[in-house]
C-alpha cells in the first residue's frame, strides 16, 4: 500500500527494514527528520540511536560499530560531511560497511540550506585522503531511495565499503507517496566473521585497522580497494533512460534535477526537439561505458550536463564521452533550482548558438 | 513623571514586558498588527514609573523609556 | 490535470497540515502528488509555508513558481505570495487576522473570516480547515466524500474533534462554492 | 526630558531574527550597551556561531566574523592573538559550545586566551528545531528525546561553567540568567567583567547565560521565563564559579 | 616449582615496538593481566589510538580495533552500545585524550558509556617526536616550546581527571603512576576497579596513567621514573577524583 | 647564497620571508618540522606561533587570523587536511587568503608516512562541500617551494582564497641546497580594507561571512568565486616542458615523482626513444590549454601519466586531452617511489603493447 | 629459594629492572648484545628473594619470577 | 659522477649529522646533492638511517634502493641495509659493537672499531666522525681541505670540540686510505 512520507522519514524507514540497528548522527538542516525518525524507531526495533556530540564522533561510532558486526549509518548534510572526510577515509581503508546520506545543501562554507548538488566531487572522488570510493547513490525520487535505502547495507555488507545516498533538501523534506518494503529478518543476514565482536584470542582475533605502515603491504590495500571498485563498476552501475534512442540532444541529470530534465525533454519533444534524458543512478561507479556507446549515435548532437552545481558532474560526463561528442553545462547554485522551462530554453539558445 | 515608547514595528508581542510591568499597564493589543504580522504591546495607562523593567526585559529593544 | 497550491502563514496556524491534508485527498484520489515546506532558518519569526503540486502525471519539480491556488494566513504570507498567483487563479485570504481590502484584476479573491467561523465550530484551530473547505468548494477539485474519509483518517486518534472539523470545512466550502 | 532606557549604539538597525520572547535578543542588548559603557566602540571584533545567533554579525555594530559551528573560541584565539589590543567576543549557543565545540572551548580557556565567551544555554538546538543539547535537562522533551532526555541512553547534561573553572586557564567563569529584571542587571555586570578582565589582560572569560527557547520548548515567552527560574537553575545553579581577581 | 611472575596470556608475542624502558609497556602487562585475572577473555574488544601506542592491535590478544586519533571513546561508544555485555576499553595517549579528542572524552564520560579508559600521559607527543601536549609541564622543553612551555603563551596543562570528575557520568575517575613497583600494583587496583565497574554496569571508568617517554624527555628510562615521581605528580596529583561506589 | 635545507624548514623560512606572521598547527608526521621551525621563528620575527589543539582548531584559528588581516598559515599532512576540510569549504567561501601545505602520506585511514599524491582529487576537486577551489601547487624540489611559498601569500591576498602547496614527505624531510630570498618588507603588502580589524563601526563595520541564506545571494557568492578562478586560470597557470617538441611520448607527472621522470626521460632518450615530460607546477588550474595544443602534434603517440596514486591526476589530464590522443597511466601508491628505471620499463612495455 | 629468568632476545637493555631490585642482583651486560642489538640484562648474583620488582617493572614482559 | 650512500644506527649515534656533514661537504665541492632521512614509526625502538645522493647533474630520486656505500653502526642495520651495497660497493662496520664477522664477495668490506677510537679522541661522540673518515679515506671522495671546512662551520659553536672530532677524522681516514 502506498502512503504519503516525508522523504526523510522514508529513507530512515526504508533503512530499519532494510536492516538498520545502530543510527549515529548530529543535528543539521535539512536532513534532521532521520534521526529524529531514528530516535523512536530505533528503541522499537531494538536498535541503537545515538546523538553524538559532533558528526566526528557520530562517523567514528559508526566505525566502531560497523567494526564490531553491526549494520550502522549516519546522516548529515554538507558542512557535517566535510567534518566526516577523515573517519570516512578510514572506513575506507579498514574495508568496514555502513551507510551514510548526505542531505546536501548550498556551500561552500555556511552557505545555505537549499537543494544543491555541489558535494558530488567530495562524493565520487572522495573528500577525504587516499586513493578509495564509495558506492554512491543519487536517487531521483522518494520511492527510489527507499528502494536503494532498503538495500544498501546488503551492498555495504558485501563489498565492505560505505554506501552514500547523495540527496537534496527537497528529496528530504517533500512528502511523495511511496510503497515500502517488507522488514528484512536481521537473523537472515550473512555472519561477519572479520568482525571484532569480542570473541577472538590467539590466531582467531580480529583487528580492524587502516595502518599499513609498510609501504608493500599499504600498496596491496590499495590495490584491494581497487579491485573492489571494478567489481563495483561490473556489478552495480545503474542509470535510467528517456527517450534517448533517436535523441539528438541529450539531458544528463541525477537526483531531484532529473525529475525536472524529464518533464523538460517532455516539453521540448512537444515542440518537435528531439531530446532525451540519461539519468545515471549511480554516481560512482559512474556509467560511464554506456554514456561511451550512446556517444556513438550519429544522430546525437550533443550532451547537456544539468546540475545544481558549478559544473561536476560534467567533468565525469567528459570522461565517459572522452571527446566523441561535445558536452554542454547548465548549472543553477546556491538554491535555486531550474524549471522545466528553464531547461528547455538553455538547451533551445544553445542550438540557435551553434 | 516618566512614560515609555514602544516601536510597533519593532515589537512582535511576545508579552514580556506585559508580564514585568510592576503596576500592570502594558497589554498586547487584540487587535493592532504590524507590518510583520504581530499583535503589539501597549500602553493601557499613564502610570509609568520609569523602573525600566520592561525596556530591560524587552528582546527586539522596542522599548525607550523617558523622564519628564 | 495538474494544480500548485502555496500555504502560508504563522507557524502554529496548521498551514503544513493543511498542505498535508491535500496531499492526502490527492493520494486518496489516486492523483501523483507532492507537498514540500519551506524549511530553515526563516522558520524563526515563525513564518511558515508549503507547496503543493498536483498531478495525473508525474511530478517534476514539486516547486511551484506560479500557483493555480494561494491560502494565506496572516499579512506578511499576503505580501510575499500573493504575487505568485496565476492569471485566473484562486487567493484564499483569513480576513480574520488580515482585515485589509485587496484586490487584483484577474484573480478570484475569497476573503473569509477562518477565525471567526472556527470558533464557531468548538476552536480557533479549526481556521485551516475553513481555508481547505474554501479551496475545494472553489476550485471542487477533491470530492466531499474524499475529504471525509481522509479527516476521518487524519484524526482517527482524536474522534472527538472530528465534528467540529467537518463542521469548519463544511463552512468554508459553502462560502467556496459560492465564488 | 531625561532619556532612562533606549537601544544600545552597539546594535545595528537590522531587526533581530529572533522568535518573540527569545532571549537571545536580552543577552544581545546587554553585550551593546556593556561595549558601550567601557567605551569599546571602533575597537571590537565579534564572532557569531551556527545556531540561532548565526545573524549576530548583522545586529552588532562591530566588525564581526561569522564561523563554523562550535569553532569561535578557534576563530577568537586567531584574531586574538594577530590582534592583541582589540576587544574580541565570541557569542555560542549550547550546542555550539559544549557539543560539537567543546574543544575549542576548553582549549581556549586553558590557554587562557584574553578573550570574551558568552554562552547561551538555552538547553536545546534551537536554529536546526528543537533536537537534545548538552544541557538539556534530564527528562526533558525534545525532537531527538521523544521519551525525555533519559540518561541511561542520552547521558547526562555538562555543567560547562563548573567543567571549565577546574583549570587553571580561565580568569572569570559565572552562569547568570535573563529570566527576571533583576538577574538581567547581575547578568550585565558579569558580562561587564568579562570585557574588564580582556581589557585589563587577565585573559579568559566565560559568562553563561541561562536562557529561553519558546518555540522549541513550546511554551510562551513568558512561561519560558519561569522555566528558566524554575527548573534550569535546579540544574544549572547561577554563581561565579572562578575569579582570578579574587584569588581563587 | 612455583611461578611468581610470568607473561600474561592476555598479551601476544609479538615484541612490543615502544623504545627502551617506555613504561607504555608497564601498562599493557596491566591491562593484559587485568582482562586475564577478571576472566574476561574471549569477550574483549579494545581499542587503539593513534599514539606510539597505535599498535597495540597487535599486542593485546583479543579483538581490536585502531581509530584515528582522539575519536577511541567515539569508537568504543559505538562498540560497546551494539555490544553491552562485551568488554570495551580504549588505550589513549594525552595528545590523543586531552588535545584533538578532548571533546569525545568529556561526551563518553558525561554519557555515562559503560567502558573503561586508560590515558596514558607522558607530557608529551611521543610518536611524532616529542611536540607539547596538553599535559606538558609548564616550563618543559619540548620540539614546540623550544624556550619551555610558557603560560602566557603555550597555556595551561590540563588535568583531564579532575575536569571530568565534576561531571555526572563517569562512576570512576583516577590517576595512577608506574614509577616503581608499589605504585603500579596500586595502578592495577585502578585499572580492574574500571573493569570491574563495567562488568557491574557501573558505567564509566576513566584510569590516567602517569608514565614515561624516555626518547622525548632526553633521559634514560631511570631518571625518566624519577621524573615521574619528582616533578609530574606535583603538577599532576594521583588518586581517586570520583567513585560512584563510594557515593561521591 | 645556497644553503643546505630540510624542505620543511626551508618552506617554513620562505613564509616567514614572504610575509607569514601567524602559523597555527597540529603536529603529523611528515611535517612536523614546520610548526617546530615556526615554534621559535615567529618569535624571533614578532609573528604568532600556536599549536592547536587539532586540526579543526588551526584551521579556525587560521580563518579568524586571515579575516583580521594577517597572513596565516598553517600546514598538516592527509588525515589532518581532511579534519580541515569544513575550514577550508568556510574560508572559501567567505573569500579568505591563507596558505595551507599538505605534505601528503599514503592513504586512506591513518595508511602510512611515506611520499604518496593521492590526495590530488582532495585539492584540485574541493575534498569540502561546495563548488569552491584553491590555488595549488606540486613543487617538485625544495627550492621550487621555497620560491612558490615565497609568493604564496601575495597571491592568497591578490585573490582572497587559500594558496595550497601539496608536497610529500619526500619533500618535506630531504635536504638540498637552496638559495632564500630576503625578507619582504611586511608593511609594504597593501592593506586590507575588507579585514576586521576591530576598527568598523556603523556603515564602515567589517564582515566575514560565509552565510548566503537568500538563495540569489549565495549563486551570486558562486559566481563571484569562479570569477576568481577564471582569473586563476589565465594568470596563473604554470607548467615546465622538458624535451617534449618532438617527444613521441609525453610523460605527465607533478611533485616528486617528476624528478624521477626527468631522470626517466634522460635514459629513453639514451636508448632513442623520443619520450619528453610535461610537468604542471600549477595543479589547480591545471594546465589544461596548453597540454590541448600540444595534443595536436602529429608525431605525439600518447601521455602517460606517472603519479603515487591509483590514478587521479589523469583524470584532469584525460579532460585536457579530450580524446585527441590515448593517455595511459602508471602509478605506485603506499610509499613506495618508482625509480626511473621502472617508469623506462613501464614506457617500453606500453610502446610494444600497441 | 626464587629465580628470574630474562629472555634476552626480549630485553631492550634499559636498565629498570636493575634500579628496582632490592638487593641489586641485575645489571646490564657491556658484552652481550641481543639480534636487536641491545645490551641485555643479566642476573650477577644467585640472591634472587623473588620479590617480583624486577619482573612487574619490565616494560616488555622479559623476566619471569620461580620460587623453587 | 653520482655517488649513493646510506648510514644506519641507533638514534643517538649520530647517523643522521654523519650524512648531513657528507652532504655539507658535496654542497662545498659544488656538488648536487640529497640527504634524506628514514622517518616515521620506525623511529620507535631507536633506529636511524638516512640516504645521501651526490651527483654532478640534478638528482632525481633521492631514495637510495642499490648503494655505492653502507656505513652500518648497529647490528640491525647490518642485517637490513648490508644487501643494498651494489657489486663493488663499500661496507662499512663499526666493529665495536657489530664484533661478528662478515665476508662478502664483490664488496670491500671495511671493519673499524669506531667507538674506541673515538674515545681515544676525548668523546664516544665522535665514533661517526671515525666512520666519515674511513669513507673519505677509501673512496677520496672530497678533500681533506673540504671536509677542514666543514667541520670548522658545523662545529664552530663548539670550538673545543673541533680537535678531537679532526682527529677522529683522521684516524679513520689512514684506516680507510689502507683499504
Ligand atoms: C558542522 C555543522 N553541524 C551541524 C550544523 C547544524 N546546526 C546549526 S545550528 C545547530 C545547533 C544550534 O544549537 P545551539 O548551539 O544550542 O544554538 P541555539 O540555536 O539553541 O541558540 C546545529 C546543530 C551546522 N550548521 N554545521
Ligand atoms: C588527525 C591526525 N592528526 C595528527 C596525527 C599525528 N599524530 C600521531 S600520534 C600524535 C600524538 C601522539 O601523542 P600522544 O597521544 O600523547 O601519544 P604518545 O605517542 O605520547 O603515547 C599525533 C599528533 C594523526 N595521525 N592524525
Ligand atoms: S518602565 Fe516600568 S512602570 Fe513603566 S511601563 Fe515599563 S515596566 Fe511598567
Ligand atoms: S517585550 Fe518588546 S517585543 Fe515583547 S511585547 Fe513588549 S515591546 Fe513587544
Ligand atoms: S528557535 Fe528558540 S532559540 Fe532560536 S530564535 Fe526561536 S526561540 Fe530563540
Ligand atoms: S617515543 Fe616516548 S612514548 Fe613513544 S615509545 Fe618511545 S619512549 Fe615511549
Ligand atoms: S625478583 Fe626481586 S630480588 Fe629477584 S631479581 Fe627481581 S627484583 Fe631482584
Ligand atoms: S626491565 Fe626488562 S627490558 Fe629493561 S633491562 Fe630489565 S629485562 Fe631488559
Ligand atoms: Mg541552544
Ligand atoms: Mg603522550
Amino acid at each position: 500500500m502506498k502512503q504519503l512520507m516525508k522523504g526523510n522519514e522514508a529513507i530512515a524507514e526504508a533503512a530499519v527494514r532494510g536492516g538498520c540497528r545502530a543510527f549515529f548522527g548530529y543535528p543539521i538542516t535539512p536532513q534532521n527528520e532521520i534521526p529524529e525518525y531514528m530516535s523512536f524507531r530505533m528503541s522499537e526495533v531494538g536498535g541503537v540511536f545515538l546523538q553524538a556530540e559532533s558528526e566526528i564522533a557520530a562517523i567514528n561510532m559508526v566505525y566502531g560499530a560497523a567494526g564490531s558486526g553491526a549494520r550502522a549509518m549516519t546522516s548529515s548534510s554538507s558542512p557535517g560531511i566535510s567534518l566526516k572526510q577523515e573517519g570516512i577515509s578510514y572506513i575506507c581503508g579498514a574495508d568496514l560497511p555502513c551507510v551514510i546520506v548526505n542531505m546536501v545543501r548550498g556551500g561552500p562554507g555556511l552557505g545555505g540550506i537549499l537543494p544543491a548538488q555541489s558535494d558530488y566531487f567530495q562524493a565520487v572522488k572522495g573528500g577525504g585522503h587516499g586513493d578509495y570510493h564509495m558506492l554512491v547513490y543519487g536517487p531521483s525520487t522518494v520511492q527510489e531511495a527507499v528502494n536503494i535505502m532498503y538495500d544498501a547495507f546488503d551492498k555495504a555488507d558485501k563489498y565492505r565499503l560505505p554506501v552514500m545516498l547523495l540527496g537534496d533538501g527537497m528529496l528530504g523534506q517533500i512528502m511523495e507517496a511511496v510503497e515500502l518494503p517488507e522488514m528484512k529478518d536481521v537473523n537472515s543476514f550473512p555472519k561477519k566473521k572479520w568482525a571484532t565482536d569480542g570473541s577472538g584470542i590467539g590466531a582467531d582475533r580480529r583487528v580492524i585497522n587502516s595502518l599499513f605502515i609498510d609501504p608493500d603491504s599499504l600498496e596491496k590495500q590499495n590495490h584491494s580497494l581497487f579491485s573492489k571498485y571494478e567489481l563495483l563498476k561490473r556489478n552495480e552501475t545503474q542509470y535510467e533512460e528517456y527517450m534517448t534512442e533517436d535523441a539528438e540532444y541529450i539531458l544528463v541529470a541525477y537526483g531531484t534535477v532529473a525529475r525536472v530534465c524529464r518533464s523538460a525533454v517532455d516539453i521540448l519533444r512537444e515542440r518537435g526537439i528531439k531530446a532525451g534524458l540519461f539519468r545515471p543512478v549511480t554516481l560512482f561507479p559512474y556509467p560511464t561505458n554506456r554514456l561511451y556507446q550512446i556517444a556513438d549515435k550519429e544522430e546525437l548532437k550533443y550532451f547537456l550536463s544539468v546540475e545544481l552545481s558549478m559544473g561536476q558532474m560534467v567533468e565525469d560526463l567528459k570522461l565517459a564521452v572522452n571527446g566523441k561528442k561535445k558536452v554542454k553545462f547548465f548549472g543553477k547554485v546556491g538554491g535555486n533550482v531550474m524549471s522545466p522551462e528553464e531547461i528547455v530554453d538553455n538547451l533551445v539558445s544553445k542550438i540557435e548558438e551553434n | 513623571m516618566a512614560r515609555i515608547i514602544i516601536d510597533p514595528e519593532v515589537c512582535k508581542g511576545c508579552g514580556i514586558c506585559v508580564s514585568v510591568c510592576p503596576i500592570k499597564i502594558l497589554k498586547i493589543s487584540n487587535i493592532v498588527t504590524n507590518k510583520a504580522g504581530y499583535f503589539v504591546a501597549e500602553v493601557v495607562e499613564d502610570k509609568c514609573i520609569g523602573c525600566c523593567s520592561c525596556a530591560i526585559m524587552c528582546p527586539d529593544s522596542a522599548i525607550s523609556v523617558l523622564k519628564q | 490535470m495538474e494544480q500548485k497550491i502555496i500555504i502560508a502563514g504563522f507557524g502554529g496556524q496548521g498551514v503544513l497540515s493543511l498542505g498535508q491534508l491535500i496531499a492526502y485527498a490527492s493520494i486518496e484520489e489516486h492523483k501523483e502528488v507532492t507537498w514540500l515546506p519551506c524549511y530553515g532558518p526563516e522558520m524563526r519569526g515563525g513564518t511558515s509555508n508549503c507547496s503543493i503540486v498536483i498531478s495525473d502525471k508525474i511530478i517534476a519539480s514539486p516547486i511551484v513558481d506560479w500557483a493555480d491556488c494561494v491560502i494565506v494566513m496572516n499579512r506578511p504570507s499576503l505580501e510575499k505570495f500573493s504575487p505568485k498567483v496565476k492569471a485566473g487563479g484562486i487567493l484564499i485570504i483569513n480576513s480574520s487576522l488580515i482585515p485589509d481590502s485587496y484586490e487584483k484584476a484577474n484573480l478570484c479573491v475569497i476573503k473569509i473570516k477562518a477565525n471567526e467561523f472556527a470558533e464557531e465550530t468548538g476552536s480557533v484551530k479549526n481556521a485551516n480547515l475553513v481555508l481547505l473547505g474554501a479551496y475545494v468548494g472553489k476550485s471542487g477539485i477533491f470530492s466531499l466524500e474524499t475529504i471525509s474519509t481522509v479527516i476521518n483518517e487524519k484524526f482517527s486518534g482524536k474522534p472527538k474533534l472530528i465534528p467540529g472539523i467537518k463542521e469548519a470545512f463544511r463552512i468554508g466550502y459553502e462560502i467556496g462554492q459560492k465564488y | 526630558m531625561e532619556i532612562l532606557y533606549k537601544k544600545s549604539r552597539m546594535l545595528t538597525d537590522t531587526p533581530l531574527s529572533y522568535c518573540p520572547g527569545c532571549t537571545h535578543g536580552i543577552v544581545h542588548k546587554l553585550l551593546a550597551e556593556t561595549l558601550e559603557e567601557i567605551g569599546a566602540e571602533g575597537n571590537v571584533i565579534g564572532i557569531a556561531p551556527v545556531g540561532c545567533s548565526v545573524f549576530a554579525y548583522k545586529f552588532f555594530n562591530c566588525d564581526m566574523q561569522q564561523v563554523a559551528h562550535g569553532r569561535a573560541p578557534a576563530c577568537a584565539t586567531g584574531i586574538k592573538r594577530c590582534n592583541p589590543d582589540k576587544i574580541v567576543f565570541a557569542y555560542q549557543g549550547d550546542g555550539d559550545i559544549a557539543s560539537i565545540g567543546i574543544a575549542e572551548i576548553i582549549h581556549a580557556a586553558a590557554r587562557g586566551e584574553n578573550i570574551t565567551v558568552i554562552f547561551i544555554n538555552n538547553a536545546i538546538y534551537g536554529m536546526t528545531g528543537g533536537q537534545m543539547a548538552p544541557t538539556t535537562l534530564v527528562g526533558q522533551k525534545t525532537t531527538t528525546t521523544p521519551y525525555g532526555r533519559v540518561v541511561g541512553i542520552n547521558g547526562n547534561p555538562i555543567r560547562l561553567c563548573e567543567m571549565i573553572a577546574t583549570l587553571d586557564g580561565p580568569c572569570f567563569v559565572s552562569r547568570v540568567s535573563v529570566s527576571d529584571p533583576v538577574n538581567v542587571r547581575k547578568a550585565k555586570k558579569a558580562i561587564k567583567k568579562g570585557f574588564e578582565n580582556q581589557i585589563n589582560k587577565k585573559g579568559f572569560s566565560l559568562i553563561e547565560v541561562l536562557s529561553t527557547c519558546p518555540t522549541n520548548w513550546h511554551m510562551n515567552p513568558v512561561q519560558s521565563l519561569d522555566y528558566v527560574k524554575n527548573e534550569m537553575t535546579k540544574i544549572f545553579p547561577l554563581g561565579v564559579f572562578k575569579d582570578c581577581q579574587e584569588g581563587n
